[in-house]
């Protein structure tokens, strides 16, 4: 499931959702992004989330199908904020459960991975310094880039 | 086509969204960058550096050789830094 | 942070205390394990998971001070009942915050694969075929030894 | 030293827990195995198997050939399925 949404989530229930009335579920694993008060040394007040509406929930269920394809799952579940946000705001929730743990946990990953690189979002933070877009790292497209096809049983099997 | 700028693309176009029709002679992503960097210094400040602009046809990434057509919804944005 | 206990643990509330008041965290991962209905193919009824009071609590704290070390994490969770469980039931819950969530990943699925073969737990499964001792799994060995001293980059960075 | 006794060692034996006086001759792990699979058929039934028996001395787990004190506490257990 897909969410974009401008209000917050309410974490324990949204995954309590993944495993309700499926006892095939063996575990859920999730992952929730917060604002930090810090990117790299500069302070930051808060932050404007911009997003391609339309496009935004194409690409998150783009990325969901894909995880669904790759790896033997129960439900899966994207929840993703616009707007504005402070630090301790909750931004983003992924999440995945399976019967066994290891495709709960690599879905998981893959989702956030591939969404940081491809949900159209733009960050865009104030600080004492001013206000700034936030820019692309480097690491993110390489984290993405692990599981291109065919890389993908070398990134998680050795 | 519709058009749409996000981010600082929207802010050094000043134009979140437009609509035009396909400029003669424009039959790629590429093409049109340079028939927009041509109306004006925002235009051209927006799209001065090409490595830093990406695009989506249809609500789809694509490449900036990806090929465009009239009825085509066109965005121009940054990297993304969602998550 | 570290409890064993019989009655059952609310996910949402514990995860909120990993980032409470902290704006340095940002992201949380967690696993849930979950009582599933079949164990390959048998039928679950019921199980009774005995421990080792004590020794459990020395191993838990032992497995997160560990990850601790491993990782640059704000705060770890590990909440793992005991007694009689049935599917759909809730087991377990680890998590690990941390300012970026490759750590957090990596923390939080260290603490489940050390924990399945380190914490004096012993799953006594009830079926329409009888009652019987789980067998530990060589894939759990397996899942453990990826974080053995010196394999650890291999495991995660490649 | 105290012997506790966990899944089917406890159910073999018929015994949570004892205390004992370390017997003679017993300087590690392995030999409280041998000393105690002597004791009665439920004890070697438990114990028949040594590559499934493992244990755990003052709370930390240990190789069978692990050095026993008097004053330690002994548990023996099947490879642990928690999680």
């Amino acid at each position: 499931m897909i969410r974009v949404q401008q209000e917050d989530f309410d974490p324990g229930a949204e995954l309590a959702r993944l495993s309700q009335g499926n006892t095939s579920v063996g575990g859920v694993c999730a992952f929730i992004g917060l604002v930090r008060d810090m990117a790299g040394d500069r302070e930051v007040g808060a932050m404007t989330l911009e997003h391609y509406p339309g496009m935004t929930e194409t690409e998150l269920a783009r990325v969901e199908e894909e995880a669904q394809g790759r790896w033997s799952l129960e439900e899966t579940l994207i929840i993703h904020r616009y707007g504005r946000l402070e630090p301790g705001d909750r931004i983003v929730l992924v999440a995945a459960s399976s019967a066994h743990r290891q495709a709960a946990f690599d879905a998981c990953q893959f989702l956030i991975d591939w969404l940081k690189t491809r949900a159209p979002f733009w960050k865009h933070e104030e600080g004492p310094e001013g206000a700034h877009w936030v820019e692309a790292r480097g690491e993110d497209d390489e984290a993405a880039a692990r599981w291109e096809e065919g890389e993908m049983g070398a990134a998680k099997n050795e | 086509m519709k058009i749409l700028y996000f981010a600082w693309l929207r802010e050094k176009t000043g134009t979140p969204a437009e609509v035009v029709t396909l400029p003669d002679g424009v039959a790629d992503v590429n093409g049109l960058i340079r028939w927009l960097s041509a109306r004006g210094a925002g235009f051209a400040d927006a799209f001065a550096e090409p490595s830093l602009v990406r695009a989506a046809v249809n609500q789809e990434h694509v490449k900036l050789e990806h090929p465009l057509a009239d009825d085509d919804e066109v965005a121009f944005f940054p990297p993304v830094t969602g998550g």
